[in-house]
């Protein structure tokens, strides 16, 4: 097994607990963060493929990941803002409930 | 040395002897009192952390305002029924090992207010004091004096054996019931574990 | 002579370690200078307290603690011990598992700053090349140790105490980060050795230190606001602002978890004392060249301790802001003018070596605070008043 | 200009702080065990009773007439008076407290009983280290611990005794000239009550 | 492995936590020795001035808190950037500095547009 | 500033039927009052603060005062028909006797009021209204909506008199605990047996530790005996 | 592939699976900071130091404090009484597991043909700002763009009732 | 949720000058809090309910009580001479205008004249305890503020001096328990009046110290100016008084108005604040002070020789004739009145105070609502209440 496997691993399990997490948690605070996890893993892949990668004197995965970084940030800001505003309209922030009242 | 304390160190060991001794004296010299003021005594109480006396000299001048925090609960003035749940409610909530002083005539025995139907007549009767001053309200020279009188008895405190602090002792009491504000009057009127009846009459013989 | 006292610690550390075998030389080498750090900077706290409660006492024209010990000196240790043997008490609706790990948390996050700081010449433990991000992303932590204890107390007083330093600190933050860019744009590097390499010049004597530019001093002014706050001193004490909020996050604490909050406030003070001054006061450089003699060290410390007094004085002389004017003046004083100085300093670089630099960047600044100063206190109507009396 | 307000309250701090090291104006603070603040004549604490000569059994100028005991405000004193008289300092028979205590975990010092005190019996003390452990032992102090001399008295308030002194004798001589007048009529009479100014204890 | 500058950091943390765990764990056996703890139902109730705790603590907060959260969010990511920009700057010509003010500049507009709307108005 | 009898003579002017009664007072303070009917007090009170001559404005203390039942034994002259026997033949005539008799004068609670003028800075015009008794009537219209000052001191009186003020917007307890039941500003109102131990043993003292010996051996008789053994485990010494 | 990999790795996949499995928000959300921790730290092991620390300040320092604000905003650190999981869960769960299954099928496949380890770049931060300022100016500025409108985005929805008081 | 004690509110009748009310926003929930009994800013035992929407007040519900000692009942018990030291205990830092205010009502309920020596004493007495209250209640309410106890420090530091000269006269240093009816207890001695000249020649200094100290300062500035409005109308309906009072803005200071004692023979200003905030009020205690020492100045300059009692007053025995009197002074804290009624026998029959820090307390909601949590805090400190007085 090369390093990177290991690297590519983690980052694999990681996407799939966010993803379990996105996919079965009620609350959707929590289904956030389990996306966080998928695009955290995300980062560790472009890191590990650039630190792997042919050239790593040119960084194109670190500036990637950078970049990435401050996109994932920018999404959690807006995706709890939401979170915080279905709250005040559903007073829940359980998205069965939600589904339900919707439905 | 003395013969007595030769045998005493014998029997418990010099180890202990100089926890014993660093205990107590960490403990004396870092008494941080509660920032709990009821009446007019608290006036003398912050008159002794001020200037002229400054109380910090003994390094007690960090007052806490939560009781988790403070080592010395100072009853300054006078308890009310309507206040004394609260006052016990705070001695429960302080960590042990915790000392009381009663400042001022009204924190022993109600003092000049003893005669009124909403006043206490002496904060020992639900929870353990430690040093009492008299005074209305004592001087604050004399609040240090008793300051100094529980350091002396902190002191004189035993890690080990029988005569060791109830914080020490497993199967001593912990926990000092609340008094319940009931429909005329306290109820019960006395924590019988810490006040017992000193005297059946009013005499002293 | 001179120059081995200025780096007598790393000889003494090279000596010690000489003892051992060459294969363990360095990693002894780390643990010793780790050790420096865990022993030395509590120390420096058990003394700060001391001196803190003696300078108070002064101020308010009275002597302080000056039983226990020697001039109370050993007050520390007295409390130490007291605390050490206090019961610990955890509410029964509070959260145990992170009512533990907040105060623990909180010293780690800060003991962590202390490895990037240079104390002296080659006295470093790591010098990194992204040091300055490293110390930011280590502050960064405390914020959330802080809101694990109040929250985990459950306690309303805490939560509230939690909530308002957790606010209080993010904004400061900001500030804090904007306010050292403008020393790394000038000296190129986030490497804090590298900072300090760069003041370490002399002109006619005096040194380049950025406190003694207009962008460095406004942003040395920027910075010490931000760290007061960040380090929740007066000033800025609202969390544990006791007149409202009891104790603020630590109401619920009690013993020894009670002084590691005590301690980690410190020590985040020292910390950040220490990264001003190395940022902006020349870290252990000499104020005057015909001082370079003097090791470098004593001058680290020294700075360090003047900053602390400075803190202690500001405790003893003001009252507290009030949360909202704490937001308001960080949203809208503090960072504007830090952004502001960022321009500035750029401008600096672009205006050449000349004297042109330093009225222009001058005249920016000073306007820039009047001009703000007053819309800030117009706008909050607040200023001197005058008064009528009857007949 | 923003923090010029600052600056001046800094910079009066500064003043407070430096000057605490050079001026005893700035440096208030006594030392409290060791060093005292100038005793005050004045001051009162807890109320004692006064004894002529040395000895505190006969010399007590207490004839317990209970007056102060009536008017104390939080009735802290209790009296008990003699079934049978004693000899007081000068010889004249007197009744005397069976039993006097002061509850001074009561007391107030309000200085009412010294005021309302016909016999100049009982004075304010000035001492206050009082503070015990021990509640009704340390504070109920009986006519043993509650006597002290007239020395003693001097001591604590100087003009105040001698004022208090003169007026003592000057009704004694007037109590001698009735005593003589009376031994006259053969009428003997006890206690006699030497009115005094109504302005109260100097 | 010893010259990495992260095993230092390693051996710093390890000694940090032990410094905090250390006392701790020596509080608790003290308490084992000779304190033993006294817990009660009074005392490890909620501090409330003295009072019986009413009500949760862990209680719905304001938005002005997250308000004050995202603008720092967004600035802090902003820092990310400034700073390499920063350590380059020495060596940048002004095309590359107008770039960075755009940047900033672009920030600058968000954080004015959130004073001109009120969010940073503490509530 | 308006004598007594001008301003009771202004109020009837204003207030029809307002029935203010003047209350001398014989004390060197001169303070005379002005007894209110309840029914028309807040007109009065109104016309009192909004007059622009009196502009009693400042409510400045309103306390209670409780006029207990008394019992009086008076005199009384009683006409009786005597009969007689003069000269022999028996004659009915009235005669005027003396006899003591007792009875009981219902007491009552009152209110007074001290006004002033911060306008005019004039004062004091005392103000006061009686209950009907002391028992079930004792219900005062409150004159907090005239003077907010009020406010406290009527619940103060509530608290401690036992007079309900109606139209008071907030009649709570003062200063005793809301469970505590009794007005013990009363004059009848009898302490809590609280005694425990004083040391100074005055004959009240002595009284109450007999009444209190009594209530604690019915109550110890149940609850066992009383762990005692003096002050030693008193202070964790 | 050292024994600091496994310890990272495992500390990242116990963080991230505490975070989706706790029962009470707040510990999820500690429990996530821990994640990323954990990934900082595996950054810092790829020699990505500028990258891990900026995640560390990121994601640590703003991110969790983000979370942790919008779960008491939503009160939602009470645990529900009814489950924390969705009553979907099983399919989420098999879709997951799938998921896992195809990449790590897919990872340990090219596991072969995936390059080894070489010599650890020295990656300055000046050189990133060097590249930020030059060949990534362009994404730099979106960058600016997107952060600038994801912050008044956010600040809208967030905001959006405060408005309507007013 | 439940306001419990707050819903009430809603029925308040008509012309009831009632607080405004502030509605919650809806956003984010109500908190409820205790600030008190055990609070480190409410002086000792007081409490108030206080309901938070986020940091904001729309409730508070002052609990009072804690320290009721039955002050009045225990004084229907006792002689009018006992309860002079009991009048001591009520406002517990001003305890010599207590006392005057008692003394004033038993001297118009028995018609008693004073000694001119006596008025003279009662007025330094009384300013000097007006300095030192003023003192001691600006520097707890920086205290509130947060500032270390510094400005307290300096406050206690020159109210020591002025202990220092209680207990040189009157035996104690706060229960000085010194007038009577018909004059005061002992004549001050020429040292004793060398003395309070010397310290009255200090005062003006430290009132300069703690001026450069606070007054430009712009943290306490931006504190507390604009915050615990309270309207003069309203002030004067719910009978606020005092330095409040002034303000506020309303000009009405007993010493001028009723005359009392001598004031007539001294020159002095009433100062009075045009926002009528905190700020207003630390301002006006800070004048009142400087105003104060003008007093004090004048007095020890006049102060005339003669007896200090009237000479038919009576100590034991004391029986006023039937009737009943109001009294009243400006105490520090406000208008602090005495009611009597005297039934002929040994004890007064009804035995009122009038305490101005009760009624003061009577528009702090109105004050607080709509401000800050931290602003409770410091508007509670304005109105400059002593407990012993509230609850009595």
């Amino acid at each position: 097994m090369t390093p990177l496997t290991g690297f590519l691993l983690v980052a694999a399990l990681l996407f799939s607990i966010g993803l379990a997490g996105a996919l079965t948690r009620r609350n959707a605070i929590l289904v956030l963060i389990g996306i966080e996890l998928m695009l955290n893993s995300a980062n560790l892949n472009l890191i590990a493929f650039w630190r792997y990668g042919p050239h790593p004197e040119r960084l194109t995965g670190m500036m990637f990941a950078i970049f990435s970084i401050a996109v994932a940030a920018a999404e959690a800001a807006v995706g709890l803002g939401l979170v915080i505003q279905i709250h005040r309209h559903a007073h829940t922030t359980d998205l069965d409930a939600i589904n339900r009242m919707k439905g | 040395m003395e013969e007595g304390l030769k045998i005493e160190l014998g029997k418990q060991g010099v180890f202990v002897t100089t926890i014993e001794e660093l205990y107590n004296w960490g403990r004396r010299s870092s008494i941080w009192p509660m920032q709990f003021g009821l009446a007019c005594c608290a006036i003398e109480m912050i008159a002794t952390t001020m200037a002229r006396y400054d109380l910090a000299r003994f390094g007690a001048e960090v007052f806490r305002p939560s009781p988790r925090q403070a080592d010395l609960m100072i009853i300054s003035g006078t308890v009310t029924k309507k206040m004394a749940p609260q006052v016990v409610r705070l001695y429960n909530q302080m960590a042990e090992p915790k000392y009381v002083i009663a400042m001022g005539a009204c924190a022993i025995s109600g003092g000049p207010f003893k005669q009124g139907y909403n006043v206490l007549k002496g904060i020992d009767r639900y929870i353990p004091v430690d040093v009492h001053i008299p005074g209305c309200p004592p001087r604050p020279e004399a609040l240090i004096q008793a300051f100094m009188t529980l350091q002396k008895k902190i002191d004189g405190q035993n890690l080990t054996g029988e005569g060791r602090p109830r914080h020490l002792d497993a199967e001593a009491q912990g926990e000092f019931p609340v008094p319940v504000q009931g429909e005329h009057d306290l109820e019960p009127s006395s924590n019988r574990l810490v006040w017992p009846l000193p005297m059946k009459t009013g005499i002293r013989d | 002579m001179l120059e081995t006292l200025d780096q007598v610690f790393v000889l003494l550390q090279h000596w010690l370690v000489g003892f051992l075998p060459a294969v363990l030389q360095p990693v002894a080498g780390v643990l010793l200078s780790v050790v420096v750090i865990i022993v030395l900077f509590p120390a420096l706290f058990a003394l700060t307290t001391v001196l803190e409660r003696k300078g108070l006492g002064r101020i308010q024209n009275r002597i302080g603690p000056n039983r226990v010990g020697p001039f109370g000196i050993l007050q520390p240790v007295a409390d130490g011990i007291k605390s050490l043997t206090k019961e610990d008490i955890v509410p029964l609706s509070a959260d145990a598992a992170v009512h533990f790990l907040a105060p623990v948390l909180l010293v780690v996050a800060v003991f962590m700053g202390f490895a990037v700081l240079p104390m002296g010449r080659n006295m470093v433990l790591v010098d990194m090349d992204a040091g300055l991000l490293f110390f930011f992303a280590m502050g960064a932590s405390t914020e959330l140790s802080v809101f694990m204890a109040g929250w985990s107390s459950r306690n309303k007083y805490s939560l509230l105490g939690a909530m308002r330093a957790v606010a209080q600190m993010i904004s400061y933050e900001v500030v804090l980060l904007m306010s050292s860019v403008a020393v790394v744009m000038i000296s190129g590097s986030l490497s804090l050795t590298k900072i300090v390499e760069a003041q370490n010049q002399y002109t006619w004597g005096l040194p380049h230190w950025y406190i003694f530019t207009p962008w460095g001093l406004a942003g040395f002014v920027m910075f010490a606001i931000a760290a007061t706050a960040e380090t929740n001193r007066s000033p800025f004490d609202l969390p544990e602002g006791e007149s409202e909020l009891v104790a603020g996050y630590h109401t619920e604490y009690s013993g020894f978890k009670f002084a590691l909050f005590f301690l980690g406030e410190y020590l985040a003070m020292f910390s950040i004392s220490g990264l001003g001054t190395t940022l902006f006061l020349g870290g252990w450089s000499a104020p005057f060249s015909f001082l370079g003699w003097v090791p470098s060290w004593i001058w680290f410390f020294s700075k360090l301790l003047l900053s602390i007094c400075v803190f202690i004085w500001l405790r003893g002389t003001l009252p507290r802001l009030r949360q909202d004017q704490l937001m308001n003046f960080a949203w809208k004083f503090v960072l504007p003018m830090t952004l502001l100085n960022l321009m500035v300093t750029a401008l600096w670089r672009f205006l050449g070596e000349g004297w042109e630099r330093w009225v222009f960047c001058s005249a920016i600044l000073m306007l820039a605070y009047v001009a703000m100063g007053r819309i800030g206190m117009r706008s909050g109507h607040i200023g001197p008043r005058r008064y009528r009396y009857a007949e | 200009m923003l923090g010029e307000g600052i600056l001046k309250g800094l910079a009066e701090t500064a003043k407070n702080f430096a000057g605490s090291f050079v001026s005893a104006e700035r440096m208030t603070t006594v030392e409290y065990p060791e060093e005292r603040i100038a005793p005050i004549e004045a001051a009162r604490v807890f109320p004692f009773l006064v004894y002529d000569g040395t000895d505190w059994e006969s010399g007590m100028r207490c004839v317990a007439c209970q007056i102060c005991e009536k008017e104390c405000p939080p009735k802290c004193i209790y009296i008990e008076k003699s079934k049978d008289k004693k000899p007081d300092a000068i010889g004249k028979p007197q009744f005397y407290p069976a039993k006097f205590d002061v509850d001074i975990a009561v007391c107030m010092s309000c200085q009412i009983c010294v005021e309302v005190c016909p016999f100049e019996a009982i004075k304010m003390d000035t001492e206050f280290e009082l503070s015990t452990d021990d509640r009704f032992g340390g504070l109920l102090l009986d006519r043993e611990e509650l006597s002290k001399s007239n020395e003693y008295y001097h001591q604590i308030h100087p003009t105040e005794a001698a004022v208090v002194d003169a007026r003592l004798t000057e009704g004694r001589a007037k109590a001698d000239a009735k005593t003589t007048a009376a031994a006259i009529t053969g009428a003997i009479r006890g206690a006699e009550i030497p009115k005094r100014p109504a302005e109260g204890g100097d | 492995m010893a010259s990495n500058p992260y095993f230092s950091l390693a051996v710093l943390f390890v000694a940090a936590l032990g410094f905090g765990l250390a006392p701790l764990g020596l509080a608790k056996l003290w308490g084992m020795v000779f304190s033993p703890p006294k817990p009660n139902a009074i005392k490890n109730s909620i501090y409330e001035c003295g009072l019986e705790s009413k009500g949760d603590a862990w209680m719905q907060f304001r938005s002005a808190y997250y308000l004050y959260a995202i603008i720092f969010l967004i600035f802090d990511v902003e820092a990310v950037f400034l700073l390499p920009f920063a350590v380059a700057f020495t060596g940048l010509g002004v095309a590359a500095c107008v770039s960075m003010l755009v940047f900033v500049l672009l920030l600058i507009e968000g954080l004015a547009w959130a004073w001109a709307k009120g969010v940073l108005t503490w509530a | 500033m308006k004598t007594i009898e001008e301003i009771k003579a202004a109020i009837e002017a204003a207030v029809p039927g307002a029935g203010v009664e003047v209350v001398p007072n014989a004390s060197p303070s001169g303070q005379h009052s002005l007894r209110l009917e309840p029914s028309h007090a807040f007109e009065v009170a109104k016309f009192l603060r909004d007059d622009a001559e009196l502009a009693l404005d400042f409510l400045s203390n309103a306390t209670g005062v409780d006029w207990p039942d008394k019992e009086v034994t008076e005199k009384v002259k009683v006409k009786r028909l005597v009969t007689k026997t003069v000269d022999g033949v028996e004659q009915s005539a009235e005669e005027t006797v003396e006899e003591s008799r007792k009875r009981v004068e219902p007491g009552c609670l009152e209110v007074v009021y001290h006004l002033f003028s911060m306008a005019k800075k004039h004062g004091p015009v005392v103000l006061r209204m009686k209950t009907v008794n002391r028992t079930d009537n004792v219900e005062l219209p409150s004159l907090t909506p005239v003077w907010r000052s009020a406010e406290l001191q009527e619940r103060e009186i509530f608290d401690l008199f036992g007079i309900v003020f109606t139209g008071h917007p907030d009649l709570r307890r003062l200063l005793m605990w809301d469970a505590f039941k009794d007005h013990p500003m009363r004059r009848d109102y009898v302490d809590p047996d609280d005694y425990e131990y004083e040391p100074t043993a005055h004959e009240q003292v002595l009284a109450r530790a007999a009444a209190h010996t009594a209530g604690e051996q019915i109550a110890g008789a149940s609850a066992g005996a009383i762990p005692g053994g003096g002050q030693e485990g008193i202070g964790g010494k | 592939m050292s024994f600091v990999f496994y310890i990272l790795a495992a500390l990242t996949v116990a963080g991230s699976l505490a975070a989706v499995l706790l029962k009470n928000t707040v510990h999820c959300a500690l429990a996530l900071t821990v994640a990323f921790l954990g990934l900082a730290l595996l950054f810092l092991d790829l020699d990505a130091q500028f990258a891990g620390f900026a995640q560390i300040l990121v994601y640590i320092g703003a991110v969790a404090i983000l979370v942790v604000f919008a779960i008491l905003l939503t009160r939602g650190s009470e645990t529900p009484k009814d489950g924390v999981f969705s009553h979907t869960w099983l399919v989420g769960l098999v879709i997951a597991a799938a998921v896992f299954a195809v990449l790590g099928w897919a990872v340990l496949g090219s596991a072969r043909v995936l390059p080894h380890e070489t010599a650890a770049p020295v990656v300055t931060v000046r050189d990133i700002g060097v590249a930020l300022i030059g060949r990534y100016i362009l994404p730099l500025e979106i960058v600016a763009i997107l952060l600038t409108s994801a912050m008044i985005g956010a600040v809208i929805v967030a905001m959006h009732d405060k408005e309507g008081a007013k | 949720m439940s306001l419990s004690g707050l819903e009430k509110e809603k029925d308040r009748p008509e012309g009831w000058n009632r607080p405004r009310l502030i509605e919650p926003d809806g956003e984010g929930e109500l908190l409820e809090i205790a600030m008190g009994p055990h609070h480190p800013s409410t002086h000792g035992g007081f409490r108030m309910d206080v309901a938070l929407d986020g940091e904001r007040v729309i409730r508070l519900k002052p609990v009072f009580g804690y320290l009721h000692r039955n002050h009045e009942k225990i004084a229907e018990g006792i002689g009018y001479l006992g309860s002079m030291p009991y009048t001591d205990r009520l406002d517990y830092i001003c305890s010599l205008t207590n006392n005057w205010a008692y003394a004033l009502a038993v001297e118009k309920l028995t018609g008693q004249e004073v000694p001119e020596r006596a008025e003279y004493l009662r007025v330094i007495l009384g300013e000097l305890t007006r300095v030192q209250n003023h003192a001691s209640s600006i520097g707890f309410l920086i205290q509130e503020m947060g500032a270390s106890g510094t400005p307290l420090m300096y406050a206690f530091r020159e109210r020591e001096k002025i202990l220092d000269l209680f207990e040189g006269l009157t035996g104690s240093r706060m229960m000085c328990n010194y007038m009577r009816f018909g004059g005061c207890r002992v004549d001050a001695p020429e040292a004793w009046l060398t003395a309070a000249r010397k310290v009255v020649a200090g005062l003006p200094g430290f009132v300069d110290e703690v001026d450069r100290l606070l007054t430009g300062n712009e943290i306490l500035m931006a504190r507390t100016q604009g915050v615990g409005v309270l309207p003069p109308e309203l002030a004067v309906n719910a009978g606020v008084t005092g330095p409040m009072l002034r303000a506020s803005g309303v000009n009405y200071d007993i010493r001028k108005v009723d005359h009392y004692g001598i004031y007539d023979r001294f020159n002095f200003r009433v100062p009075l604040g045009d926002h009528w905030d905190v700020y207003d009020r630390y301002m006006i205690r800070m004048l009142e002070m400087r105003e104060s020492i003008s007093i004090l100045e004048q007095a020890l300059k006049d102060i005339p020789a003669g007896p200090v009692m009237d000479a038919k007053a009576k100590i034991r025995g004391f029986r006023p004739k039937p009737g009943e009197a109001y009294g009243r002074i400006e105490a520090p804290k406000g208008e602090l009145g005495f009611y009597l009624i005297s039934d002929g026998g040994p004890n007064p029959y009804r035995y009122r105070v009038r305490p101005p820090s009760l009624i003061n307390l009577t528009v702090l909601e109105d004050m607080c609502l709509g401000s800050d949590v931290a602003d409770v805090v410091l508007i509670f400190g304005s109105v400059d209440i002593v407990l012993g007085e509230v609850d009595r």
